[in-house]
């Protein structure tokens, strides 16, 4: 599995997912003024302040040059995971639907919280259980998902919304607790919590690890 | 050209900074104010006046959430 | 640039005695005048009084503690750099340096909470770039007035959010500190931010200029009229109520710039393309200049017209004592500089030449070409005219006595609760969780979860040697007892180190008090250092170095004397680190110590 | 009574958000602009407009290093 970590100025979880993605596979680093994804099997987009997140964040990193890339990749049907900033990318991007906005405590908020995978129609939760239960660490200061009401019903009747906060976990205000979605295919997904970060149990938790795992599965079975 | 452009979160929309600032002011004497909103400005300079509209389109605002107005001067 | 001929170039504005006025308005005294005058063998313009102003003050000359100073341990076989760098540095094994130092923000701080905590931990992050370690982590040590105070509350909630702002953003994780609320900080409070840097050893940089005919490079962001006198009036003046005189000097912080020049400094440091590095701080490009020269031994020359402005038509001396932030400055030599200016230019990173080292041992300073300003590097830096403190023990207590807590003895569950529920006593959850913890794969115990923060070095590498840190500082204690409550700020940080497993290494320090020309404060001031130095020894660490920051009083009288200390240790295995907190029902409770 | 505020950085100070803002641009496609700035704006209804300078001053705005200007409408 060949991983690739997209950075942009400003991002600063790109080291720790590249750490992470190595455990499971090849992984290198994409500049965010590159064209081409050199043959990667799987994106990651980071974690982090791109652009200092002025403006909105995700906003000026979603115009970016390697956001055509990462288009033209997913509209391929590969695999493409957008963690915390990342996730707030494709949103701007309009790779997944709805947007973060500013927590509801209007606070950066750092803890450990329980998710739930919502849904195992996606290439990061496929091999995972319905309803299973992973430690992860959110880290973020716009979190809270929104998108009107008739896309939410869309997405929970068609199997998108792929993690949730586990009750009593919302950090941050999201609608219907939604921690993470998936697009219309299941290959692109966002979510604020961050795998990346529970891969070693010396730093907290290795939950996070399942969905690099999967990834990394789905890859060798095809 | 000087441009101003006003960003604001649409109508409907939780908006706790706007909320945050409507609580703490009656605390501080402040009575009868309502339905506060915050939002973003931004002012530039531009030969484009036409491509603005695009800008907020595609930067400025994001459409989903923000409603935004052009206000031009001289 | 070619020099032209000095004289005719540099005169002197004014008569003599309106030149000797505006040096006591710079702050400067009568006999600091005369001896510029001696040292230079002519009266300085006025550009160069501003640099000597500044270069001179208190806050980067160190005049009422430099002496003191000299009293702290160095030895130590796993020292690399002691006080004198831009920061201080330890050998923690497997071929890694930790470099570590605490600074102050405070003045900034209790004039604009947000921006100046924000900007607090921007400079000392620059500060530990500055050797080419990558900063790892950050503390914050911080004071403020009981937290019924509306104004404390205003204090703690801006600075809070603006130390989250700033170390979120720049992806540095935010790992430990402390917070103490008591009625001496009302107006002045601490702001006090230590950064931890990892570098390899061979990768370490100095801030020695070398190298005549290398070129001096100016990274990052533009310079604007940030902080012009800034050094000396927001570092030196007491503050009162009519704040609003310093208005102009506060400064903006921009974690986004700070971030990209962090990486790409530590690019260019990696690829072995720098002579030197150093931080803009107090004094901007003067001071900068002025000590990465006498450091080398070498003269400077700087051409005011090349540095990128923020804001058109600022004046020569502007230009050399602006305090933008997010700057750095460097010495590449000839042959190199288009590689730099290509890795910057990838990094987003503004690289523009502004002068080159010199054998002449001067600054000069340049504009178009016309020679406006020539000092002897080393009188700026190493020649700063330094004072005795006259200590005189007070006769009585200088501060009311703190509040009660606990009313007459009530039942003992009461008593429990009332102290957990105390301010100086209950959980900072809300404070650290604003702070990204975790950022860089490497914070194996975090803020809560024990006495000391525990990192890994090298997590790239799948080794688990590790590096603990903590702060500490007791106000009351050190008021009560200057030398010993320093020297248990010290014990008080080794144990919290071995409470984690680690074994102590270095110590930083910043010295928070007062007016130092007052007697009592020097008398504090002198037997704090006395009892840091003294328990320094006896746990054999050196002390790596510091910060010092001196005046902090109010008209409502002085801050308790505020010794804080941040020390390292190192863990061999962080796997073995224990956690604070009962584990387990059933396991048995031992009480350690005499 | 419809009142929107608009703050924004002061002359002079950096405005970090203007800047990066504008050097993005060009790489985004958008040249051509210049002297970007980013504020906020608050859009707030009253019956007390006249008390709305002082809310500035003590609230909305933050003196030190903001501008703000009051647009009335009805
Ligand atoms: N309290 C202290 N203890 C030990 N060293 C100190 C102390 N205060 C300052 N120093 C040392 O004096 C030198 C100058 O300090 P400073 O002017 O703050 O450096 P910089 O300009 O890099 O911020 C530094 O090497 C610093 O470590």
């Amino acid at each position: 599995m060949r991983f690739a970590v997209v950075r942009f100025p400003g991002s600063c979880d790109d080291r720790d997912a590249l750490l992470a993605c190595s455990r499971f596979g090849d992984a290198r680093l994409v500049e965010h003024y590159e064209r081409d994804l050199g043959g990667a099997d799987c994106v990651v987009i980071p974690g982090g302040f791109s652009y200092g997140d002025y403006l909105r964040a995700g906003a000026l990193a979603g115009l970016s040059p390697v956001m055509a890339a990462v288009r033209a990749h997913a509209d391929r049907g590969g695999p493409v995971l957008g963690i915390c900033n990342g996730f707030q990318v494709l949103c701007e991007a309009g790779l997944l639907p709805g947007a973060l906005l500013p927590n509801a405590g209007l606070r950066f908020v750092c803890r450990e919280v329980e998710i739930e995978v919502a849904s195992t129609r996606s290439a990061f939760t496929a091999c995972l259980g319905q309803g299973e239960r992973l430690r992860i660490p959110v880290k973020h200061q716009s979190g809270r998902y929104w998108a009107p009401s008739q896309v939410l019903d869309e997405l929970e009747r068609s199997e998108r919304v792929v993690f949730r906060y586990a009750p009593g976990h919302n950090p941050n205000g999201s609608e219907r607790d939604i921690a993470g979605i998936a697009n219309e295919r299941g290959n692109v997904v966002g979510l604020m919590p961050h795998p990346e970060h529970a891969v070693d149990p010396l730093l907290g938790s290795a939950d996070g690890a399942r969905l690099f795992q999967c990834v990394a599965r789905l890859a060798v079975a095809a | 050209m000087k441009v101003r452009v006003l960003i604001r979160p649409k109508r409907g929309l939780l908006d706790p900074q706007g909320q945050a600032v409507e609580r703490a002011l009656p605390a501080l004497g402040f009575e009868g104010f309502r339905n506060v909103r915050v939002g973003r400005l931004v002012e530039l300079e531009t030969e484009h006046p036409e491509r603005v509209p695009e800008l907020c389109e595609r930067l400025l605002a994001n459409t989903l959430i923000e409603d935004y107005e052009i206000l031009e001067e001289r | 640039m070619k020099a032209r001929p000095r004289n005719g170039a540099i005169t002197a504005a004014g008569s003599p005695d309106q030149l000797r006025d505006r040096a006591l308005e710079l702050g400067l005294t009568n006999a600091e005048f005369d001896l510029i005058c001696e040292k230079l063998g002519r009266r300085p313009n006025e550009l160069e009084l501003a640099i000597f102003s500044l270069l001179w003050s208190e806050h980067c000359g160190y005049k009422h503690s430099r002496r003191l100073l000299r009293r702290f341990p160095r030895a130590s076989s796993r020292l690399v750099f002691g006080p004198g760098e831009n920061a201080g540095a330890v050998d923690v094994g497997g071929g890694f340096v930790a470099a570590f130092k605490i600074e102050s923000h405070n003045h900034p701080s209790a004039i604009e909470p947000f921006q100046g905590a924000a900007t607090g931990v921007g400079g000392i992050l620059r500060d530990v770039l500055a050797l080419g370690a990558r900063p790892i982590a950050v503390l914050d040590s911080l004071r403020f007035g009981e937290p019924d105070s509306a104004r404390s509350r205003y204090l703690l909630d801006g600075v809070v959010r603006g130390i989250a702002h700033y170390g979120n953003a720049v992806g540095v994780p935010t790992v430990g500190g402390e917070i103490y609320f008591d009625r001496a900080y009302e107006q002045n409070c601490l702001v006090n931010a230590m950064c931890v840097g990892i570098a390899r050893r061979e990768q370490l940089v100095r801030s020695a200029a070398a190298g005549p005919g290398n070129r001096v490079l100016l990274l990052g962001a533009l310079t604007g009229r940030d902080g012009i006198g800034g050094a000396s009036v927001l570092a030196s003046a007491d503050l009162d109520e009519s704040d609003t005189d310093k208005r102009p000097s506060v400064q903006i912080g921009d974690p986004f710039e700070e971030k990209k020049l962090i990486e790409c400094c530590l690019e260019l440091v990696e690829r072995r393309l720098l002579v030197a590095l150093q931080d803009l701080g107090a004094a901007g490009l003067s001071s900068s200049a002025a000590e990465m020269a006498a450091k080398g031994g070498v003269g400077i020359d700087i051409e005011v017209r090349r540095v990128p402005l923020r804001e058109p038509e600022m004046e020569p001396f502007e230009i050399m004592i602006s305090e933008s932030q997010e700057r750095m400055l460097c010495v590449v030599e000839p042959a190199r500089v288009d590689e730099v200016t290509a890795i910057c230019a990838r990094h987003e990173v503004r690289a523009t030449i502004v002068g080159q080292v010199t054998t002449t041992g001067q600054l000069r300073v340049f504009d178009n070409g016309r020679l406006v300003g020539e000092i002897p590097a080393r009188l700026l830096v190493d020649e700063c005219p330094t004072y005795e403190l006259r200590g005189e023990r007070p006769p009585r207590s200088l501060y009311p006595p703190p509040r009660p807590r606990l009313d007459a003895p009530a039942d003992l569950r009461q008593q429990l609760l009332t102290l957990l529920g105390s301010p100086n006593l209950c959980s900072r959850l809300p404070v650290y969780e604003q702070y990204d913890w975790l950022v860089g794969s490497r914070t194996v115990l975090r803020p809560g979860e024990a006495d000391a923060a525990v990192l890994l070095v090298d997590p790239e590498h799948d080794s688990r040697r590790a590096v603990a840190v903590a702060t500490d500082g007791n106000g009351w204690r050190v008021a009560a007892d200057p030398y010993r409550g320093s020297v248990e700020a010290v014990l008080e940080c080794a144990a919290n180190l071995a409470c984690v497993g680690a074994t102590p290494l270095g110590l930083t320090n910043c010295l928070n008090f007062g007016n130092p020309e007052r007697p009592w404060a020097a008398w504090q001031l002198e037997h704090a250092v006395q009892g840091l130095a003294d328990a320094c020894r006896a746990l054999g660490i050196p002390v790596v170095g510091g910060n010092v920051s001196l005046y902090n009083e109010s008209e409502r009288g002085p801050i308790l004397p505020s010794p804080i200390v941040g020390m390292l240790g190192l863990v061999e295995d962080a796997a073995n680190a224990p956690r604070a907190g009962f584990a387990r029902e059933g396991d048995a409770i031992v009480l350690v110590g005499p």
